[in-house]
């Protein structure tokens, strides 16, 4: 009886065993990522496609955002694969990081471990603590990876990512500078309030613009509200109506134009708002009148205008360091590739090296050691009534 | 005290709570008839919502509607309604009868897988944007007020269409056929049935009503706040079984009154408490966890008797 | 009263129910080696003595005596610790777990060893279980033919009707009690499974030296096997001796039959 | 002791108590034939060391053939969550509580190891302290978060619970500004930050460090817990509980001490969250508030559940399917040969007698072929879309349409495959062998052109939900699970 038992658990084992060598018996296992140091080094041959990897929140309650990047990045994508004399084509695999989703940050680390051997370069993570997380799996594959929306100060500050990760948005520090400044010195205001959005990269600015500003001696008031509320109301009959500003460092457009909205109907539309760049969008413009920062884009850009015109009339300017760090990736692969050879190494030092002048971003594209772009500065646009946001300072 | 912060802080507690109490009533007829807690129920407010925007926008979009502001706002609860009834007896249907006489916690599981496909499939069908309703467009900016306390039209639309559904609903249960058919059930499934109640009927109509509510407050949501996208569902599900759970779980004035003292928990929370805003939800759980202790079965809840 | 003390003994106990007397200043006692039944017609408050007595009901006054100590205000499984163990009328097996661990889950309170002697297997967790095994399957053997061999692994569920009393009755045995509260234990049953409780019941004290206190509605059972008979009708004793006695007493016939109270309290 | 489920009942006596149950146990025993049932017996019967034996066979060779990216992904996340399993099923498989603030747990365990063990604070104990310590924390939280709850049941204990939950989330995302005694400024979980550059495990010289080596140790962790997890399932204790599960009533009534077991039962789990949580601190490198909410609390209770509440391989294999599906079905390609073949199996395993069978196949297949003819003739805009990269993708092209086009028709398809499915599952008899035709070839459409698009998206999740609608309505006691029976 116990000797059949047994048999069958043999059995099993056996088949369980077969199903996993089946499973991985196709496994390119010359090209695995490992930890040695050498895999960094490993030649992958360029032909005519090459490969670069995009970590965006596709899905969960991000997916807003993720679309806004991944829709940049294609297209640069698609420019970069219509001109001639680029001697391959480039193609992006996605790695969905469900951010904000029931996998927490291991499904940004299981999205980075799910690019191929052939990915050269990768675009994000979107979150500033998704890139915390991927730092060790990326690392360790020799990766470079540029974001375009992880301003966390310290991720570049602390030293642990150096000449790995890279960013085409400055940081909160530069951000919050600019913008405590600007309610300070330009607008002179004294009662501000400043409403995060509960996540590290609101919090961070918050911090920064709410530090700054006390420090200035504005008096300022400090809320927050989760990211998946949509209800302001309460939160609007509490700032009291002398209130002169409300900052918002917020990264949902939609959610930046339901606050003014619900401002307007709670008579409290003449209280000026003030977005981050997350809110630097055409949704929370056409609120009119309201301020926010942002690196100094334009659009009259050729490349936002074709954009624009690509998508309905929608700068969805969110993503547009996504299409800067996929020319930054991909410029990167090209130079590699010059010798019809790349190794994620040589991307990495390519990338280091970066050059782009006159950027959809308005800012010229040189990062320094720690991995921020030179003089990347912020500034501050205003809308029009008519919903378009121009420079003013 | 200040007068006019209450009374705005109350109007929008009261407006929030209405939606709330909507999506309760779903999770508590449900749960009345079979124990079960329909955790899929914020997806199909979400998709209620999604309908309406469709609605809306078959009509002409908010900005030239094809009918006037009044009809179409009908015609988008009206058609929310329906199309979320239908969901939910199909849910019922695939994802729940087969379950009926499985163990409590297994229809948890399926109610998740619905809640999966649901959120997914709206986020591959509408795309990961937000979509704005633009309420302002269609029944413009205007305010009531009576002294110091300000209504817009929306707030006002929802509170009084939720009232409405909510008398509805109590006359359909206090004095129809149906009504009778559906209390008979929750008090004894089997007793019922063996009274020659069509059982599976009456649950399918259960699940009808309290998605067709569900699909009501969703887009009662949308006209208030404004931006709708694929994952706005699972708070206000959350919220809304906890506001089912306040009320006493199975007990339909308690969801009524659970999702209003909940939406106006929020509300006083956030405006009088400090950092009222980024401690909501720890402020309306401890009001949820003192209820509970106070009155173990929620405020209109019954207890179960045990018989040894 | 009995020369010795008696084993169980309740001194005017009284237990209301928002209002509703259910047990009214009752006095009862069980001596050891004693069978004896309750009687009373449905709602004289039997069960609710059998769930004051087992500590699952709090009396609101008097005192509940086993061995001259006074349990009340134990919790359930204390009282079971103390030596008293019961069936239910309404039978409440633990349906999904095996024959045979339904007789060893409720040796819980007779042993020791803590989940990390288990874990370790240290002896004394080795040695308890293996004692645990001996006495769920020697309680088990005590009914014959029926609860053993091939049904000691299947799940309580799969057991008829009457051999789910008689698992219970085993489950009870289990937690080695002074006094066995059987809660109806022929109900439901047919003419010859009532015989055969009826002989099992005699069989616990010759064999098993249990004291029995049992609540039966079946008079044949009563007759069959009690010492002595109490009689209750609304929570208060209205008779109380042999069968013979009770069983003729006015005052019972007129509980059973449901005539109009005379001027009895 | 398959030889004794005869009944060994004298043939001249009466079968009093042999009655229909003991027949329908029997019966559904040997319903199963061939070697499914052989397999089924074969694992009711094996000794739990051999079952253990099948699982840790295959673990413990898959990390030799497969890559680091595949090994983390398949491989130690699954075991990780099987981990956080087995202590969810200690607290719900087990005693049945309803503990809706497990996560929690979890948390305290990542945020106690990364607390002692990181840049952040720069304190650097190794591993074996910092595990204990973190195993103690959390078993300590659960304790006080127990005490109160204990005496609560079903689903206000889990609001309760849930409370907790919530609660904790607020609390890492502000721990870094807590300004009262004794915390006086002092940043206790870095806030929306979360706490960076936790070290990696330290054990006795040994620095876990790749993934290869975290797979060991998580893997030893998880032998470890099942072991003696499976002790104390057949001692005392585990009876106790599962008594408690049963019948609380009836158990206090005989001899259990019902309050004390469900603290035990919620320290217990909350132990092994905080084992598992130190280990996923160091894994990520870092705690961070997001990766502590309700989302993962469902995923748990998904894996546990689906798997079967109570059982300890249930457990292994409901994590394999919760978080194995969605990473199969990450890569096009893969998934491309995941549908079909899944497809095929469906179709093959289901449709009975062989004419039905032949019948669906043939007909599909003649469908899409004469489909693509007729549009290559008259409609070319309706085979002009490109196939998606990848062998089978191109093969399939020949039967499928593909629009130039698509987005619209394919969402129509969607919806209409949905439709169909519903449609047939009401259908009986030839008219559902019919109807089965189209609804492939219209299921396939859509999955061409607009699923196998996303699959690296919402495509598999939405396929892993209902994935587990089928599932769970297939086997709603769990994969292996036995079937309970509530109320007779």
């Amino acid at each position: 009886m116990r000797r059949r038992a047994t048999a069958i658990a043999a059995v099993l084992a056996l088949a369980a065993l077969a199903i996993v060598a089946a499973a991985s018996a196709k496994v390119d296992r010359a090209a695995a990522p490992s930890a040695t140091a050498s895999a960094d080094r490993q030649l992958v041959s360029c032909g005519k496609t090459v490969t670069m990897g995009m970590l965006a929140p596709i899905t969960g309650p991000a997916a807003s955002l993720g679309k806004l990047q991944t829709d940049w990045a294609k297209f640069y994508v698609a420019a970069h694969n219509k001109v001639k004399k680029n001697k391959h084509k480039l193609r992006v695999q996605f790695g969905d990081t469900v951010l904000g989703g029931p996998g927490g940050t291991a499904e940004a680390v299981k999205a980075a471990q799910s690019l191929g051997s052939n990915v050269l370069g990768t675009i994000g993570p979107a979150g500033s603590n998704e890139v915390r997380a991927t730092t060790a799996t990326l690392k360790n594959a020799g990766l470079a990876f540029v974001s375009g929306s992880a301003t966390n100060t310290e991720l570049t500050t602390d030293g642990t990512r150096t000449n790995f990760f890279f960013r085409t948005v400055p940081p909160d520090s530069a951000q919050g500078t600019s913008v405590a400044n600007f309610i300070d010195k330009k607008l002179k205001f004294k009662r501000v309030y400043i409403i995060d959005d509960q996540e590290a990269y609101s919090t961070g600015l918050a911090d920064t613009v709410q530090q700054k500003l006390r420090a200035a001696g504005v008096t300022v008031s400090r809320d927050g509200v989760s990211q998946q509320q949509s209800d302001f109301s309460s939160l609007i009959a509490k700032i009291p109506r002398d209130t002169q500003l409300v900052y918002l460092p917020w990264q949902l457009p939609p959610k930046g134009k339901a606050f003014g909205d619900q401002m307007r109907s709670a008579g409290k539309g003449s209280i000026i708002l003030m977005g981050s760049d997350g809110l630097f969008d055409d949704a929370f413009a056409s609120l009119g009148g309201v301020y926010a920062s942002s690196f100094p884009t334009s659009g009259t850009h050729p490349v936002v205008k074709a954009f624009r015109k690509a998508h309905g009339g929608d700068a969805e300017f969110f993503g547009a360091p996504s299409y800067v760090a996929a020319q930054v990736v991909g410029g990167a692969i090209d130079r590699a590739c010059k010798d019809g050879k790349a190794s994620r190494a040589e991307v990495r030092a390519q990338v280091r090296k970066t050059n782009l002048k006159k950027t959809v971003l308005g800012l010229n594209v040189r990062f320094n050691a720690q991995g921020d772009i030179r003089g990347g500065q912020f500034g501050i646009w205003k809308a029009t009534s008519a919903g378009t946001f121009l420079p003013v300072g | 005290m200040n007068w006019s912060l209450f009374w705005d802080l109350t109007v929008s507690g009261l407006t929030l709570g209405s939606v709330y109490a909507l999506i309760a009533l779903g999770y508590t007829m449900v749960y009345g008839i079979l124990k079960l807690l329909n955790f899929a129920h914020g997806d199909v407010y979400m998709i209620g919502a999604f309908m309406g925007w469709f609605a809306l926008h078959w009509l002409g979009g908010p900005v030239n509607p094809s009918a006037t502001a009044w009809l179409v706002v009908v015609l988008m609860f009206l058609f929310a309604m329906v199309a979320c009834g239908g969901l939910g007896v199909a849910i019922e249907r695939f994802a729940y009868r087969p379950l009926r006489n499985a163990p409590r916690i297994a229809p948890l599981i399926s109610a998740l897988g619905v809640s999966f496909f649901l959120q997914n499939s709206a986020l591959l069908l509408f795309g990961a944007s937000f979509r704005d309703y633009d309420t302002f467009h269609l029944i413009g900016a205007k305010t009531y007020n009576y002294k110091d306390i300000f209504l817009s039209v929306p707030q006002l639309l929802t509170i009084v269409s939720a009232i409405g559904l909510m008398i509805g609903l109590t006359l359909l249960v206090a004095r129809t056929k149906i009504g009778k058919a559906m209390r008979a059930t929750s008090f004894d499934r089997e007793a019922a049935s063996m009274m020659g109640i069509d059982v599976d009927r009456v649950i399918a109509s259960t699940f009808f009503i309290g998605s067709a509510l569900a699909g009501a407050a969703g887009v009662m949501f949308a006209l208030v706040f404004g931006q709708i996208y694929h994952f706005m569902g699972f708070l206000a599900g959350l919220k809304g079984f906890t506001a089912a759970v306040i009320g006493g779980i199975g007990s339909i004035p308690g969801a009524m009154l659970g999702g209003l003292l909940v939406g106006l928990a929020e509300s006083y929370a956030t405006g009088y408490l400090p950092q009222g805003s980024t401690f909501q939800n720890l402020y309306v759980f401890a009001l949820l966890i003192l209820i509970i202790l106070i009155r173990p079965s929620g405020l209109l809840g019954k207890a179960d008797v045990k018989k040894v | 009263m009995a020369a010795t003390q008696p084993l169980l003994a309740l001194r005017g106990v009284s237990k209301s129910f928002g209002g509703l007397t259910v047990i009214s200043d009752l006095d009862l006692h069980v001596d050891e080696g004693e069978i004896v039944s309750v009687i009373g017609p449905n709602g004289a408050g039997k069960t609710t003595l059998f769930n004051i007595i087992t500590g699952v009901y709090r009396p609101d006054e008097g005192e509940i005596l086993l061995e001259e100590q006074s349990i009340v205000g134990l919790d359930p499984h204390q009282v079971t610790n103390r030596g008293v163990a019961r069936t239910f009328q309404t039978l409440r097996l633990f349906l999904n777990m095996s024959v045979r661990e339904n007789v060893m889950a409720v040796q819980y309170g007779r042993t020791k060893s803590s989940p990390f002697e288990a874990m370790l297997r240290l002896p004394r967790a080795r040695r308890e279980e293996r004692e645990i095994r001996q006495r769920a399957e020697e309680k088990l053997s005590f009914f014959g033919q029926r609860l053993v061999g091939y049904r000691w692994d299947q799940p309580a569920y799969s057991l008829s009707y009457a051999n789910r009393r008689r698992l219970e009755i085993a489950r009870a045995m289990a937690t080695e009690p002074r006094i066995l509260l059987l809660d109806e234990p022929a109900a439901g049953m047919n003419p010859a499974e009532t015989q055969e409780i009826t002989e099992l019941i005699g069989k616990l004290r010759e064999e098993g030296r249990y004291t029995i206190l049992v609540i039966e509605h079946d008079m044949h059972v009563v007759e069959g096997i009690s010492d002595r008979v109490v009689a209750l009708d609304h929570g208060v004793k209205i008779a109380e001796g042999s069968f013979d006695a009770v069983a003729t007493d006015p005052r019972v016939i007129e509980a059973y039959l449901g005539l109009r109270k005379a001027e009895t309290k | 002791m398959a030889d004794e489920l005869t009944p060994q009942v004298p043939p001249d006596q009466p079968r009093i108590g042999v009655d229909e149950w003991v027949a329908s146990v029997e019966g559904k025993r040997e319903r199963y034939r061939g070697p499914v049932g052989w397999l089924r017996r074969g694992w009711d019967t094996a000794p739990a060391g051999a079952r253990l034996l099948a699982f840790v066979i295959p673990a413990a060779i898959f990390p030799l053939v497969t890559t680091e990216g595949n090994l983390f992904r398949y491989g130690l996340i699954t075991l990780l969550y099987a981990l956080l399993g087995l202590g969810l099923n200690v607290t719900v498989g087990f005693a049945g509580l309803l503990d809706l603030g497990y996560i929690a747990f979890f948390g305290f365990g990542a945020y106690t190891y990364g607390y002692v063990a990181s840049v952040h604070t720069g304190h650097h104990w190794p591993a074996v302290p910092a595990i204990l310590l973190a195993i103690a924390v959390a078993a300590l939280i659960g304790f006080i978060v127990g005490f109160p709850s204990r005496r609560l049941v079903g689903d206000y204990l889990a609001i309760v619970t849930l409370f907790f939950g919530q609660a904790f989330v607020v609390f890492v995302n502000n721990g870094d500004r807590i300004n009262f005694w004794p915390f006086n400024r002092t940043d206790l979980t870095g806030g929306a930050n979360g706490l960076d550059n936790i070290d990696p495990l330290k054990l006795f010289g040994w620095t876990v460090n790749t993934t290869k080596e975290y797979y060991w140790f998580t893997l030893g962790a998880f032998l470890l817990v099942i072991i003696l997890l499976y002790l104390v399932s057949e001692s005392r204790t585990g009876r106790a509980w599962k008594a408690l599960r049963e019948d609380p009533l009836a158990a206090e009534v005989m001899s259990m001490p019902v309050n004390r077991l469900k603290l035990m039962a919620f320290v217990f789990g909350a132990a092994i969250a905080g084992f598992a949580g130190a280990i996923y601190g160091s894994v990520q490198t870092g705690a961070f508030p997001g990766d502590f909410d309700v989302g993962l609390l469902i995923t748990i209770y998904a894996i546990v559940i689906l798997g079967g509440a109570g059982s300890l391989a249930g457990v292994i294999v409901g994590a394999l399917v919760v978080n194995g599906v969605p990473e199969l079905l990450r890569d096009p390609n893969q998934a491309e040969w995941v549908f079909y073949t899944a497809l095929v199996l469906l179709v093959l395993t289901k449709v009975r007698p062989w004419q039905k069978l032949v019948t669906v196949v043939g007909g599909t297949l003649a469908l899409g072929f004469a489909l693509v003819a007729i549009a290559d003739a008259w409609f070319p805009r309706w085979t002009a879309g490109e196939p998606n990269t990848g062998k089978l993708a191109h093969w399939v092209s020949h039967w499928m349409l593909l629009p130039s086009h698509a987005t619209q028709i394919a969402n129509w398809a969607y919806a209409l495959t949905i439709a169909l499915i519903l449609v047939l599952t009401l259908l009986r008899g030839w008219w559902r062998t019919i109807v089965m035709i189209p609804t492939i070839y219209v299921g396939a459409f859509a999955w061409e052109n607009l699923l196998v698009e996303q699959t690296v998206g919402a495509t598999r999740f939405l396929l892993l939900g209902a994935l587990l609608v089928v599932l769970m309505n297939a086997r709603p006691q769990g994969l292996f699970g036995t079937a309970r029976v509530e109320i007779v």
